[in-house]
Protein backbone atom coordinates (compact mmCIF):
# COMPACT_ATOMS: atom_id res chain seq x y z
CA UNK A 1 0.00 0.00 0.00
CA UNK A 2 1.36 3.53 -0.80
CA UNK A 3 1.42 6.24 1.89
CA UNK A 4 -1.02 8.52 -0.64
CA UNK A 5 -3.18 5.34 -0.49
CA UNK A 6 -3.18 5.09 3.25
CA UNK A 7 -3.11 8.91 3.79
CA UNK A 8 -6.39 9.40 1.43
CA UNK A 9 -8.17 6.70 3.70
CA UNK A 10 -7.49 8.99 7.14
CA UNK A 11 -10.26 10.16 8.99
CA UNK A 12 -9.91 14.18 10.22
CA UNK A 13 -10.83 14.44 13.62
CA UNK A 14 -10.55 18.14 13.57
CA UNK A 15 -13.41 20.67 13.11
CA UNK A 16 -13.03 24.03 13.19
CA UNK A 17 -14.35 25.90 16.46
CA UNK A 18 -16.06 24.29 19.38
CA UNK A 19 -17.99 21.22 19.54
CA UNK A 20 -21.62 22.11 19.30
CA UNK A 21 -24.27 19.81 21.42
CA UNK A 22 -26.09 19.94 18.60
CA UNK A 23 -23.40 17.60 16.47
CA UNK A 24 -22.71 15.52 19.77
CA UNK A 25 -26.82 14.88 19.46
CA UNK A 26 -26.48 14.05 15.72
CA UNK A 27 -23.72 11.54 16.55
CA UNK A 28 -26.18 9.91 19.41
CA UNK A 29 -28.88 9.66 16.83
CA UNK A 30 -26.90 8.22 13.94
CA UNK A 31 -26.32 5.26 16.18
CA UNK A 32 -30.08 3.89 16.93
CA UNK A 33 -30.06 1.74 14.50
CA UNK A 34 -27.10 -0.38 15.33
CA UNK A 35 -28.79 -2.23 17.92
CA UNK A 36 -26.47 -4.85 18.89
CA UNK A 37 -24.95 -1.62 21.08
CA UNK A 38 -25.84 -1.71 24.79
CA UNK A 39 -23.79 0.79 25.64
CA UNK A 40 -22.05 4.29 24.94
CA UNK A 41 -19.57 6.13 27.02
CA UNK A 42 -18.65 10.09 25.12
CA UNK A 43 -16.03 11.51 26.89
CA UNK A 44 -16.16 16.13 26.23
CA UNK A 45 -13.61 18.18 27.20
CA UNK A 46 -14.23 21.73 28.17
CA UNK A 47 -12.25 24.88 28.07
CA UNK A 48 -11.85 26.10 31.79
CA UNK A 49 -11.83 29.64 32.67
CA UNK A 50 -8.36 28.92 34.74
CA UNK A 51 -7.07 31.82 37.16
CA UNK A 52 -3.36 32.05 36.56
CA UNK A 53 -1.97 34.85 39.07
CA UNK A 54 -4.32 37.56 38.27
CA UNK A 55 -5.34 36.46 34.63
CA UNK A 56 -8.10 34.15 33.97
CA UNK A 57 -8.49 31.96 30.52
CA UNK A 58 -10.93 33.17 28.31
CA UNK A 59 -10.16 31.15 25.28
CA UNK A 60 -7.86 28.38 24.28
CA UNK A 61 -6.53 28.59 20.56
CA UNK A 62 -5.83 25.28 19.20
CA UNK A 63 -3.44 24.35 16.67
CA UNK A 64 -2.47 20.94 15.38
CA UNK A 65 -0.02 18.55 13.26
CA UNK A 66 -2.75 17.36 11.81
CA UNK A 67 -1.52 15.30 9.47
CA UNK A 68 0.25 13.20 12.07
CA UNK A 69 -2.19 13.86 14.79
CA UNK A 70 -4.66 12.05 12.41
CA UNK A 71 -2.08 9.42 11.61
CA UNK A 72 -1.60 8.72 15.62
CA UNK A 73 -5.59 8.91 15.55
CA UNK A 74 -5.86 5.92 13.69
CA UNK A 75 -3.09 3.78 15.48
CA UNK A 76 -4.79 4.62 18.61
CA UNK A 77 -8.32 3.47 16.91
CA UNK A 78 -6.74 0.72 15.59
CA UNK A 79 -5.47 -0.10 19.44
CA UNK A 80 -8.54 0.16 20.67
CA UNK A 81 -10.89 -1.94 18.38
CA UNK A 82 -7.83 -4.80 18.64
CA UNK A 83 -7.88 -4.30 22.98
CA UNK A 84 -11.84 -3.78 23.61
CA UNK A 85 -15.13 -5.14 21.90
CA UNK A 86 -16.15 -2.08 20.63
CA UNK A 87 -18.51 -1.46 17.73
CA UNK A 88 -18.08 2.17 17.05
CA UNK A 89 -15.48 4.95 17.63
CA UNK A 90 -15.93 8.69 16.53
CA UNK A 91 -13.25 11.34 17.91
CA UNK A 92 -13.64 14.96 17.45
CA UNK A 93 -11.43 17.76 18.12
CA UNK A 94 -11.14 21.39 17.90
CA UNK A 95 -8.80 23.94 15.77
CA UNK A 96 -8.98 27.31 16.34
CA UNK A 97 -10.03 29.56 19.62
CA UNK A 98 -12.51 27.61 21.63
CA UNK A 99 -14.19 30.16 24.53
CA UNK A 100 -14.61 29.00 27.94
CA UNK A 101 -17.13 26.62 28.58
CA UNK A 102 -16.68 25.30 24.90
CA UNK A 103 -16.34 21.75 24.01
CA UNK A 104 -13.04 20.77 22.39
CA UNK A 105 -12.70 17.38 22.60
CA UNK A 106 -15.54 14.72 21.67
CA UNK A 107 -15.11 10.74 22.19
CA UNK A 108 -17.80 8.68 21.51
CA UNK A 109 -17.42 5.12 21.86
CA UNK A 110 -19.91 2.10 21.47
CA UNK A 111 -20.11 -1.02 22.87
CA UNK A 112 -22.55 -4.67 23.29
CA UNK A 113 -21.30 -3.76 26.86
CA UNK A 114 -20.79 -1.00 29.63
CA UNK A 115 -17.17 -2.64 30.75
CA UNK A 116 -15.74 -2.26 27.03
CA UNK A 117 -16.98 0.96 26.47
CA UNK A 118 -16.01 2.47 29.61
CA UNK A 119 -12.29 0.88 29.14
CA UNK A 120 -12.02 1.58 25.51
CA UNK A 121 -13.40 5.53 26.41
CA UNK A 122 -10.18 6.02 29.32
CA UNK A 123 -7.81 4.26 27.44
CA UNK A 124 -8.56 7.25 23.97
CA UNK A 125 -8.83 10.01 26.20
CA UNK A 126 -5.25 9.07 27.86
CA UNK A 127 -3.47 8.50 24.32
CA UNK A 128 -5.23 11.30 22.71
CA UNK A 129 -3.73 13.47 25.66
CA UNK A 130 -0.29 12.11 25.72
CA UNK A 131 0.16 11.18 21.80
CA UNK A 132 -1.85 13.78 19.30
CA UNK A 133 0.30 16.84 18.40
CA UNK A 134 -2.22 19.29 19.59
CA UNK A 135 -1.10 22.64 21.18
CA UNK A 136 -3.24 24.90 23.03
CA UNK A 137 -3.00 28.78 23.56
CA UNK A 138 -5.27 29.64 26.49
CA UNK A 139 -5.22 33.52 25.85
CA UNK A 140 -6.61 35.23 28.65
CA UNK A 141 -9.55 38.11 29.37
CA UNK A 142 -7.73 41.62 28.67
CA UNK A 143 -4.73 40.42 26.73
CA UNK A 144 -1.73 38.18 27.47
CA UNK A 145 -1.55 34.23 26.99
CA UNK A 146 0.57 31.08 28.06
CA UNK A 147 0.68 27.70 26.18
CA UNK A 148 -1.08 24.96 27.86
CA UNK A 149 0.74 21.78 28.73
CA UNK A 150 -0.92 18.22 29.50
CA UNK A 151 -0.33 16.66 32.36
CA UNK B 1 34.47 13.75 2.42
CA UNK B 2 31.76 14.82 -0.03
CA UNK B 3 28.01 14.43 1.09
CA UNK B 4 25.17 15.54 -0.57
CA UNK B 5 22.77 17.84 1.01
CA UNK B 6 19.22 17.53 0.51
CA UNK B 7 16.47 20.19 1.16
CA UNK B 8 13.55 19.74 3.69
CA UNK B 9 11.16 21.82 4.90
CA UNK B 10 11.15 22.38 8.79
CA UNK B 11 7.76 23.09 10.62
CA UNK B 12 7.68 25.00 13.88
CA UNK B 13 4.50 24.47 16.21
CA UNK B 14 2.90 26.23 18.86
CA UNK B 15 4.93 28.05 21.51
CA UNK B 16 8.17 27.39 19.12
CA UNK B 17 6.64 28.94 15.93
CA UNK B 18 6.11 32.11 18.69
CA UNK B 19 9.36 32.35 19.85
CA UNK B 20 11.37 31.70 16.60
CA UNK B 21 8.99 33.80 14.53
CA UNK B 22 8.09 31.59 11.31
CA UNK B 23 5.93 28.78 10.98
CA UNK B 24 8.24 27.23 8.41
CA UNK B 25 11.56 27.62 6.42
CA UNK B 26 13.25 24.88 3.77
CA UNK B 27 17.04 24.10 5.32
CA UNK B 28 19.98 21.63 3.80
CA UNK B 29 20.85 19.24 5.37
CA UNK B 30 23.46 16.41 4.41
CA UNK B 31 22.57 12.84 3.63
CA UNK B 32 23.04 10.59 6.69
CA UNK B 33 22.03 13.27 9.10
CA UNK B 34 20.51 12.04 12.17
CA UNK B 35 17.77 13.53 14.64
CA UNK B 36 20.34 14.50 17.44
CA UNK B 37 22.33 16.35 14.39
CA UNK B 38 19.50 17.88 13.53
CA UNK B 39 18.56 19.73 16.77
CA UNK B 40 21.87 20.62 17.08
CA UNK B 41 22.41 22.27 13.67
CA UNK B 42 18.75 24.02 14.49
CA UNK B 43 19.69 25.28 18.19
CA UNK B 44 22.73 26.95 16.37
CA UNK B 45 20.16 28.22 13.86
CA UNK B 46 17.64 29.73 16.41
CA UNK B 47 19.23 29.95 19.73
CA UNK B 48 15.56 30.05 21.09
CA UNK B 49 15.51 26.75 21.04
CA UNK B 50 18.14 25.85 23.92
CA UNK B 51 15.78 26.75 26.76
CA UNK B 52 12.62 25.24 24.73
CA UNK B 53 11.29 21.67 25.48
CA UNK B 54 10.16 19.91 21.82
CA UNK B 55 10.66 16.70 20.38
CA UNK B 56 11.17 15.94 16.26
CA UNK B 57 8.75 14.44 14.13
CA UNK B 58 10.13 13.37 11.06
CA UNK B 59 7.00 13.07 8.91
CA UNK B 60 4.27 12.05 10.67
CA UNK B 61 6.23 9.74 13.38
CA UNK B 62 9.06 10.29 16.50
CA UNK B 63 12.45 9.02 15.73
CA UNK B 64 14.85 7.82 17.73
CA UNK B 65 17.60 10.67 18.28
CA UNK B 66 19.89 8.44 16.22
CA UNK B 67 17.50 7.66 13.23
CA UNK B 68 18.47 8.97 10.29
CA UNK B 69 16.21 11.65 8.25
CA UNK B 70 17.08 10.74 4.60
CA UNK B 71 13.91 10.48 2.84
CA UNK B 72 11.82 12.33 4.97
CA UNK B 73 9.18 14.89 3.15
CA UNK B 74 9.14 17.58 6.57
CA UNK B 75 10.53 17.87 10.12
CA UNK B 76 8.27 18.96 12.51
CA UNK B 77 9.50 21.07 15.92
CA UNK B 78 6.61 19.55 18.49
CA UNK B 79 6.21 21.69 22.02
CA UNK B 80 4.87 20.28 24.38
CA UNK B 81 1.46 18.71 23.90
CA UNK B 82 -2.35 20.41 24.96
CA UNK B 83 -5.19 18.48 23.27
CA UNK B 84 -8.54 17.35 24.68
CA UNK C 1 -36.21 16.06 59.25
CA UNK C 2 -39.37 14.46 58.67
CA UNK C 3 -40.07 11.79 55.91
CA UNK C 4 -42.42 13.77 53.56
CA UNK C 5 -40.01 16.88 54.09
CA UNK C 6 -37.18 14.26 52.46
CA UNK C 7 -39.17 12.85 50.07
CA UNK C 8 -40.35 16.36 48.45
CA UNK C 9 -36.80 16.86 47.91
CA UNK C 10 -36.23 13.47 46.16
CA UNK C 11 -35.27 14.58 42.17
CA UNK C 12 -37.15 12.05 40.62
CA UNK C 13 -35.17 10.17 37.83
CA UNK C 14 -37.65 8.46 35.54
CA UNK C 15 -38.99 9.69 32.54
CA UNK C 16 -41.70 8.06 30.28
CA UNK C 17 -40.65 6.07 26.93
CA UNK C 18 -36.73 6.67 25.15
CA UNK C 19 -34.14 9.43 26.52
CA UNK C 20 -34.23 11.49 23.06
CA UNK C 21 -30.51 12.78 21.98
CA UNK C 22 -32.52 16.45 21.83
CA UNK C 23 -32.60 16.10 25.81
CA UNK C 24 -28.68 14.48 25.78
CA UNK C 25 -28.28 18.06 23.84
CA UNK C 26 -30.27 20.07 26.07
CA UNK C 27 -28.16 18.97 28.87
CA UNK C 28 -24.75 19.39 27.88
CA UNK C 29 -25.60 22.67 26.55
CA UNK C 30 -27.06 23.81 30.17
CA UNK C 31 -23.22 22.97 31.68
CA UNK C 32 -21.22 25.28 29.02
CA UNK C 33 -21.71 28.48 31.38
CA UNK C 34 -19.77 26.11 34.45
CA UNK C 35 -16.87 27.45 33.13
CA UNK C 36 -15.06 25.43 36.38
CA UNK C 37 -15.99 21.97 34.56
CA UNK C 38 -13.35 20.81 32.37
CA UNK C 39 -14.22 16.99 31.33
CA UNK C 40 -17.93 15.39 31.40
CA UNK C 41 -18.21 11.79 30.68
CA UNK C 42 -21.63 10.60 29.67
CA UNK C 43 -22.83 6.98 29.94
CA UNK C 44 -25.47 5.97 27.50
CA UNK C 45 -27.53 2.55 27.79
CA UNK C 46 -29.77 1.38 24.65
CA UNK C 47 -31.51 -1.49 24.79
CA UNK C 48 -30.10 -4.22 22.27
CA UNK C 49 -32.07 -6.44 19.80
CA UNK C 50 -30.71 -9.52 21.53
CA UNK C 51 -31.21 -13.31 20.21
CA UNK C 52 -32.85 -15.80 22.60
CA UNK C 53 -33.31 -18.93 20.70
CA UNK C 54 -35.33 -17.92 18.16
CA UNK C 55 -36.91 -14.81 19.19
CA UNK C 56 -35.26 -11.36 19.14
CA UNK C 57 -35.80 -8.05 21.22
CA UNK C 58 -37.75 -5.73 20.07
CA UNK C 59 -38.21 -3.38 22.86
CA UNK C 60 -37.97 -3.46 26.92
CA UNK C 61 -40.79 -2.40 28.89
CA UNK C 62 -39.70 -0.97 32.29
CA UNK C 63 -41.11 -0.71 35.54
CA UNK C 64 -39.68 0.36 38.91
CA UNK C 65 -40.13 1.12 42.57
CA UNK C 66 -39.65 4.69 42.04
CA UNK C 67 -39.68 5.87 45.54
CA UNK C 68 -36.89 3.30 46.71
CA UNK C 69 -34.97 3.90 43.34
CA UNK C 70 -35.06 7.68 43.42
CA UNK C 71 -34.25 7.45 47.76
CA UNK C 72 -31.67 4.77 46.45
CA UNK C 73 -30.23 7.11 43.69
CA UNK C 74 -30.02 10.19 46.02
CA UNK C 75 -27.91 7.85 48.02
CA UNK C 76 -25.43 7.01 45.36
CA UNK C 77 -25.39 10.51 44.56
CA UNK C 78 -24.21 11.40 47.69
CA UNK C 79 -21.59 8.72 47.90
CA UNK C 80 -20.05 9.83 44.30
CA UNK C 81 -20.25 13.73 45.59
CA UNK C 82 -18.30 12.07 48.48
CA UNK C 83 -15.72 10.21 46.81
CA UNK C 84 -15.09 12.29 43.52
CA UNK C 85 -14.48 16.14 42.87
CA UNK C 86 -17.26 16.53 40.93
CA UNK C 87 -19.28 19.98 39.64
CA UNK C 88 -22.93 18.15 38.49
CA UNK C 89 -24.47 14.86 38.10
CA UNK C 90 -27.71 14.27 36.02
CA UNK C 91 -29.56 10.57 35.75
CA UNK C 92 -32.30 10.26 33.70
CA UNK C 93 -33.93 6.28 33.42
CA UNK C 94 -37.08 5.25 31.28
CA UNK C 95 -40.28 3.95 32.54
CA UNK C 96 -42.56 2.56 30.01
CA UNK C 97 -41.60 0.70 26.67
CA UNK C 98 -37.81 1.62 25.11
CA UNK C 99 -37.54 -0.24 21.79
CA UNK C 100 -34.31 -1.50 20.57
CA UNK C 101 -31.41 1.18 19.70
CA UNK C 102 -33.96 3.49 22.06
CA UNK C 103 -31.47 5.14 25.18
CA UNK C 104 -32.94 3.92 28.38
CA UNK C 105 -30.15 5.67 30.96
CA UNK C 106 -28.47 8.72 30.80
CA UNK C 107 -25.56 9.27 33.26
CA UNK C 108 -24.33 12.54 32.86
CA UNK C 109 -21.38 13.98 35.35
CA UNK C 110 -19.10 16.85 35.18
CA UNK C 111 -15.42 17.67 37.33
CA UNK C 112 -13.03 19.58 36.71
CA UNK C 113 -10.89 17.04 35.64
CA UNK C 114 -11.11 13.75 33.74
CA UNK C 115 -9.81 11.84 36.24
CA UNK C 116 -12.77 12.28 38.91
CA UNK C 117 -15.61 12.33 35.82
CA UNK C 118 -14.15 8.69 34.51
CA UNK C 119 -14.20 7.29 37.85
CA UNK C 120 -17.37 8.76 39.16
CA UNK C 121 -19.63 8.04 35.74
CA UNK C 122 -18.65 4.03 36.64
CA UNK C 123 -19.23 4.60 40.04
CA UNK C 124 -22.67 5.55 39.32
CA UNK C 125 -23.73 3.50 36.48
CA UNK C 126 -22.91 0.05 38.51
CA UNK C 127 -24.32 1.27 41.48
CA UNK C 128 -27.50 1.99 39.60
CA UNK C 129 -27.47 -1.08 38.01
CA UNK C 130 -26.80 -3.05 41.44
CA UNK C 131 -28.93 -0.94 43.49
CA UNK C 132 -32.11 0.20 41.71
CA UNK C 133 -34.98 -1.58 42.01
CA UNK C 134 -35.86 -1.43 38.06
CA UNK C 135 -37.41 -4.45 36.14
CA UNK C 136 -37.49 -4.82 32.86
CA UNK C 137 -39.58 -7.34 30.26
CA UNK C 138 -37.81 -8.13 26.99
CA UNK C 139 -40.77 -7.95 24.93
CA UNK C 140 -40.04 -10.21 22.14
CA UNK C 141 -40.76 -9.24 18.06
CA UNK C 142 -43.48 -11.31 17.02
CA UNK C 143 -44.60 -11.81 20.88
CA UNK C 144 -43.48 -13.53 24.10
CA UNK C 145 -41.61 -12.23 26.97
CA UNK C 146 -38.87 -12.53 29.27
CA UNK C 147 -37.62 -10.70 32.22
CA UNK C 148 -34.02 -8.93 32.34
CA UNK C 149 -31.68 -9.60 35.02
CA UNK C 150 -28.39 -7.72 35.11
CA UNK C 151 -25.16 -9.02 35.69
CA UNK D 1 -50.29 -14.50 73.60
CA UNK D 2 -52.26 -11.78 72.45
CA UNK D 3 -51.16 -9.53 69.73
CA UNK D 4 -52.16 -6.74 67.82
CA UNK D 5 -52.45 -7.00 63.68
CA UNK D 6 -51.42 -4.13 61.65
CA UNK D 7 -52.83 -3.80 58.17
CA UNK D 8 -50.05 -3.13 55.31
CA UNK D 9 -49.88 -2.40 51.94
CA UNK D 10 -47.39 -5.26 50.16
CA UNK D 11 -47.04 -4.47 46.91
CA UNK D 12 -45.31 -7.43 43.76
CA UNK D 13 -43.36 -6.32 41.24
CA UNK D 14 -42.04 -7.03 37.76
CA UNK D 15 -41.79 -10.80 37.50
CA UNK D 16 -43.62 -11.79 40.39
CA UNK D 17 -46.71 -9.84 39.43
CA UNK D 18 -47.11 -11.57 36.77
CA UNK D 19 -46.78 -14.85 38.42
CA UNK D 20 -48.82 -14.14 41.74
CA UNK D 21 -51.82 -11.78 39.11
CA UNK D 22 -51.81 -9.28 41.58
CA UNK D 23 -49.60 -5.68 41.89
CA UNK D 24 -50.40 -5.42 46.04
CA UNK D 25 -52.63 -6.30 48.41
CA UNK D 26 -53.75 -5.48 51.70
CA UNK D 27 -52.58 -7.51 54.47
CA UNK D 28 -52.50 -7.86 58.24
CA UNK D 29 -49.70 -8.94 60.58
CA UNK D 30 -49.05 -9.45 63.77
CA UNK D 31 -46.68 -6.66 66.05
CA UNK D 32 -43.33 -7.73 66.06
CA UNK D 33 -43.11 -9.77 62.72
CA UNK D 34 -39.85 -10.03 60.89
CA UNK D 35 -38.88 -10.30 57.68
CA UNK D 36 -38.50 -13.75 57.33
CA UNK D 37 -41.80 -14.20 58.92
CA UNK D 38 -43.00 -12.10 56.20
CA UNK D 39 -41.37 -14.48 53.88
CA UNK D 40 -42.74 -17.45 55.48
CA UNK D 41 -46.34 -16.33 55.31
CA UNK D 42 -46.01 -14.75 51.90
CA UNK D 43 -44.38 -18.21 50.51
CA UNK D 44 -47.61 -20.15 51.96
CA UNK D 45 -50.33 -17.19 51.01
CA UNK D 46 -48.27 -17.62 46.94
CA UNK D 47 -46.83 -20.85 46.32
CA UNK D 48 -45.55 -19.23 43.18
CA UNK D 49 -43.27 -17.79 45.03
CA UNK D 50 -41.52 -20.58 46.82
CA UNK D 51 -39.58 -21.10 43.41
CA UNK D 52 -38.50 -17.18 42.68
CA UNK D 53 -35.69 -14.91 43.70
CA UNK D 54 -36.77 -11.90 45.08
CA UNK D 55 -35.96 -9.38 48.47
CA UNK D 56 -38.35 -7.76 50.29
CA UNK D 57 -38.25 -3.97 50.68
CA UNK D 58 -39.46 -2.19 53.84
CA UNK D 59 -40.30 1.27 52.94
CA UNK D 60 -37.49 2.31 51.01
CA UNK D 61 -35.21 -0.16 52.35
CA UNK D 62 -33.80 -3.64 51.88
CA UNK D 63 -33.55 -4.93 55.80
CA UNK D 64 -32.17 -7.84 57.19
CA UNK D 65 -34.43 -10.92 57.62
CA UNK D 66 -34.47 -10.57 61.62
CA UNK D 67 -35.86 -6.33 61.16
CA UNK D 68 -39.43 -6.03 62.88
CA UNK D 69 -41.42 -4.67 60.20
CA UNK D 70 -43.29 -2.61 62.85
CA UNK D 71 -44.76 0.96 61.76
CA UNK D 72 -43.76 0.09 57.84
CA UNK D 73 -46.16 2.13 55.30
CA UNK D 74 -45.27 -0.99 52.75
CA UNK D 75 -43.26 -3.69 51.98
CA UNK D 76 -42.61 -4.57 47.94
CA UNK D 77 -41.15 -8.08 46.96
CA UNK D 78 -38.52 -7.46 44.21
CA UNK D 79 -37.42 -9.95 41.81
CA UNK D 80 -33.95 -9.37 40.45
CA UNK D 81 -32.91 -5.55 39.11
CA UNK D 82 -32.93 -4.77 35.64
CA UNK D 83 -32.18 -1.06 35.58
CA UNK D 84 -29.90 0.47 32.75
Amino acid sequence: MSTTEKTTKLKNIFIDGAITPERIATSIANHQTKTGIGAHDIFLGQVRADTIGTSTVSAIDYTAHTEMANTEMQKIREEAFSRFDLTCMHVYHSLGAVSAGGICLFVFVSSPHRQAAFDACRYVVENIKERLPVFGKELFAGGGHQWKENR
Amino acid sequence: MHTTDTTITVRYFGLLAEHIGIGEERLQFPTGTTVQQVRGSLCERHPALRNLKYRIAVDTSLPADGAIIDGCAELALLPPFAGG
